[in-house]
């Protein structure tokens, strides 16, 4: 493989990592500020900033590899959604199944469920691409990994807590899983992306990575007195690009004063 | 009649007063509402800046913006803690402000209009503030003076940051220049009023000087506010909307305008353009988080009373 | 027997069967299936179009997708209309959608993801929706009949729009016409897939034959669609996302691929990327709604009784 | 007054008239589909394609006598928030008082309360309209004027069966008075914009309506069996491009898709 054709795998693995933390950030800061309890208003906002820090690692990574004018910022601010490469799951609202345009009430649990969900995955992957053939990502590797465990273990607990909590918590937990689980199919789908990733060394197949995350959502969903939703129907397929009604009013959000200011410094 | 003298010479001596120490009731109370109303500005000051969260223009000003109104929280734990001391809940005290018995500062009743109020709120608000706040690290009362250290070193942080952002846009277009400008005449009023009014009609000052819990006057504090921020609005290159500020060199200080107290009071009164928008969002986010808060103490619960059956 | 035997004669001499008439109750029912599933399908149908309104580009396109959308709720409401006069409730009826017990069109599944799918959905999704319609125009129930001419019309106005739509897309930049391709490949199979299962597995047709409530057979609609949609395509300059498909001189029609039939009957059971969100936004707006339609009971009633008193 | 100085106060009139009528139908757009019951969702998107009918011809005769490249759309589509001059009372979300950022459910209440505070509002603006010194504005008034009525109408009869329905639609339609009354004071200031307009014969002074105003307001609540909230504290000031935090996420939102394309033809 030539070394552009290399950067250009790589430049796209760096996206899909790095839009999965930005995307899921954003959606979890809106809940600064409005949280149910001021210290999980806090820790929330802790693990969004580790979002955040890696979004901004891997994109600079991969703004290096494009090169040119670009920057962190032109990868975040100025792609539209169908060049986004985020799992869908971290795209939705933070609420039970509704239309994008259907404004409604967030709910606590829904964020709760994906960010575990989330980063039962993250701990083993990031775990692996601290091998990576690419040396930075391995290095970017190394430092989320440690705040994954961190994300997972919080979540877990809280997962716990809500669940083996008053019956209406656990109705709220089951719901929200019973609503995420299905999207978490397009975790263990191979894409072209992945799978060049992985065929230069630098990526990790997604697959093998589910025995693992497997055992950690069966165990902490029974801890949880919740019953494991069975994931089927549709499988997303926002890592090929291919979103929900909901990305494309998360991005004019974010987008809007930046686009409104193009080659502003901020 | 004896502790009240040992109490007032402690104070007067420059010592501190501990939680376990004896106080009078009325000093107790006073502090109770100082302390609770300084928790509740740093929750409710989370809301003006967090509305601009999701709309950073950049990645490293959304991080910096989300630690910023993440620190905010911080200082509203402290002084939540700080106050329990006192022998009062943290729940008592938010069921106070969501009844709308507990006041919280008026500054927070303004909107933030554009991404330069991010910057202008950094500056003026945190700098009135913490202009407000150093004397209160040496207050009397040890838990809040530890807690206003802490505080007063994270908000000149934050000043910082604030000014420095709109550095950053007043070197930039022509469009930015004027966000910054459009957010100084919006905030520039308002800051000043955060000293509260003026000596002469102050209610609560005198007994506060006595109690170590206030130490420089009202106006003393704003017009060290007015002198410290002139020079840096001039570096700026912003104007501040005040055609009464001047350089008086007989008084070595900067002359200013009137401030419109009816607007103030006003908003302290309930009636400001957010006022309403603020509190029910407080009290939106506490009923919406019901079930979390109800549903970790049933586990907690739980918990206890499987570790109970296992011990027994 | 003899008004059996009435009935089909009347349905075999093209007269149509009214409200008032004798109809077998299995008449009565598919009718009722189908009227209703019909009416919910344009109800949910708001719903895809109606998540680009607020985000329309233009103020002229944002008026014509505004009046587009409520014309799918007029034709919601005059089919619901069409169903009661065979004897049911129309609150009956949405609650078998809310539960789950009723279908809507499965075409309603699928995202909307830019602008240009609002014009591609009035092209082909209203314009495979009319080929399927224009038959029931000429259906043996009267009110269905009268209802569908009535719809048929507007929805040919729709689609005009929809092309035009694109048709100045397709000539603005390449991002737009980009736009156009992505949609019409996203929408391509799925519109193939509107007409139903193809002519060997489907099940209720013969006796919707028989009834005159279906004329002409899925394939043969199908393939009725390919014909006047293909050279459509080509005046547009688009691609239809089919290699197979090619102009077949001996049939006199186009050929074309194989429909995706797992996926379209994983849809139809509830398992396709909008289902539980389109159902989850119809049950949240009428619980929501629940409180206005409550209290325009209770001042009827009021009204009513106070009309009452007066009169005694 | 020069013909130039004239055409900026006639244009500053209409953008204002233009402004209230765009994002009051941006507002209740957010309805189609979800509204309570079929016959009212078709019922307001009747009244929202009026208004946006109104701010179409008002946004046309302004962008006429600006010249230039100025179209409805450019006056729609690429002004930036303190640019719009529209009453802050039409840009709040459908709900009770909370922060811009906060997200939850809509209030139909407080869409019917605030269409009637409108409506009332514009019936006799219209009215007194239809003789502006500028003639377009004066046929644009006479055509709107009969949509305001049936919009008063409709609003008036709603807000009647909900205010004396059951103990909850009352109680909901008392809290969106209380929450929306102290927004109708700016209605009642007046503007160096209105004042000019007024100097031109082109506008009305708006205080002179506010008897019938507060005829229509009280005998309508009275009849709704509520009661008419006082209007104190802030006054508002959208009208001079002072506006609530809520007024640029609408924009943000209504505004996305033409600023992804400058210079695109839809």
């Amino acid at each position: 493989m030539s070394a552009v054709a290399t950067d250009t795998v790589v430049i796209d693995y760096l996206l899909h990592l790095g839009d999965n933390a930005l995307v899921l950030a954003q959606r979890n800061s809106q809940w600064c500020g409005v949280g149910p309890v001021l210290e999980e208003d806090l820790a929330l906002t802790n693990q969004t900033l580790d979002l955040l820090g890696q979004a901004r690692l891997l994109y600079q990574e991969a703004a290096r590899l494009q090169g040119g004018d670009a920057t962190e910022d032109t990868l975040a601010y100025f792609r539209d959604a169908p060049a986004f490469r985020n799992y869908v799951l971290l795209e939705l609202p933070a609420s039970l199944p509704r239309v994008g345009y259907a404004q409604g009430d967030m709910d606590w649990g829904v964020t709760l469920a994906r960010n575990f969900l989330y980063s039962a995955l993250m701990v083993p992957l990031w775990e692996a691409l601290q091998t990576s053939a690419h040396a930075p990502l391995a290095a970017i590797a190394a430092k989320s990994l440690k705040e994954a465990r961190y994300h997972l273990r919080h979540a877990s607990e809280w997962v716990v807590r809500l669940g083996d909590g008053t019956e209406e918590s656990h109705q709220r937990m089951q719901a929200a899983f019973d609503h995420l689980m299905p999207y978490t199919q397009e975790f263990w789908t191979d894409s072209a992306l992945e799978h060049a990733a992985v065929q230069a060394g630098v990526g990790v197949a997604p697959v093998a990575l589910k025995p693992v995350w497997d055992a950690t959502v069966d165990a902490t969903l029974e801890e949880a007195t919740l019953h494991r939703p069975s994931a089927e129907g549709y499988v997303p397929q926002g890592k090929t690009g291919l979103h929900s009604e909901h990305l494309s009013y998360l991005l004019a959000e974010m987008q809007c004063v930046a686009r409104a200011h193009p080659g502003a410094v901020w | 009649a004896d502790k009240l003298a040992a109490f007032q010479a402690r104070i007067d001596a420059d010592g501190r007063i501990e939680p376990q120490d004896w106080m009078p009731e009325a000093y107790r109370r006073t502090l109770i509402r100082q302390i609770s109303q300084h928790a509740h500005s740093e929750v409710v000051g989370m809301l003006p800046e967090g509305n601009w969260i999701t709309r950073a223009p950049s990645l490293k000003r959304k991080a910096i913006l989300l630690a910023k109104v993440q620190d905010e929280g911080g200082h509203g734990l402290y002084l939540y803690s700080a106050a329990e001391t006192l022998g009062v809940t943290r729940a008592e005290l938010i069921e106070q402000l969501l009844s709308g018995r507990a006041k919280y500062s008026s500054i927070f009743n303004y909107p933030t209009l554009n991404w330069a109020d991010v910057g202008v709120i950094g500056w003026l608000v945190d700098g009135a503030a913490i202009m407000n706040q150093i004397p209160l690290c040496r207050c009397s009362y040890g838990p809040y003076a530890r807690a206003m250290i802490r505080i007063c070193k994270e908000e000149s942080f934050h000043q910082r940051q604030g000014y420095e952002l709109l550095l950053t846009m007043m070197r930039g277009t022509p469009e930015q220049r004027q966000m910054v400008q459009d957010a100084v005449n919006r905030w520039w009023w308002k800051c000043l009023a955060m000293f509260g009014p003026p000596d002469s009609a102050s209610v609560h000052s005198e007994q506060s000087m006595r109690w170590g819990i206030k130490r420089i006057s009202n106006d003393e504090l704003r017009q060290k506010f007015v002198d410290a921020t002139v020079p840096q609005a001039e570096v700026l290159g912003v104007t501040l909307p005040d055609p009464k500020l001047k350089w008086n060199p007989e008084r070595g200080h900067y002359d200013f305008g009137e401030i419109d107290w009816d607007e103030f009071w006003q908003t302290v009164n309930g009636h400001g353009p957010c006022n309403k928008e603020r509190l029910g969002t407080r009290i939106k986010a506490h009923r919406d988080g019901a079930w979390v808060r109800e549903g970790a103490l049933a586990h907690a619960r739980k918990q206890r009373e499987r570790a109970h059956k296992q011990a027994a």
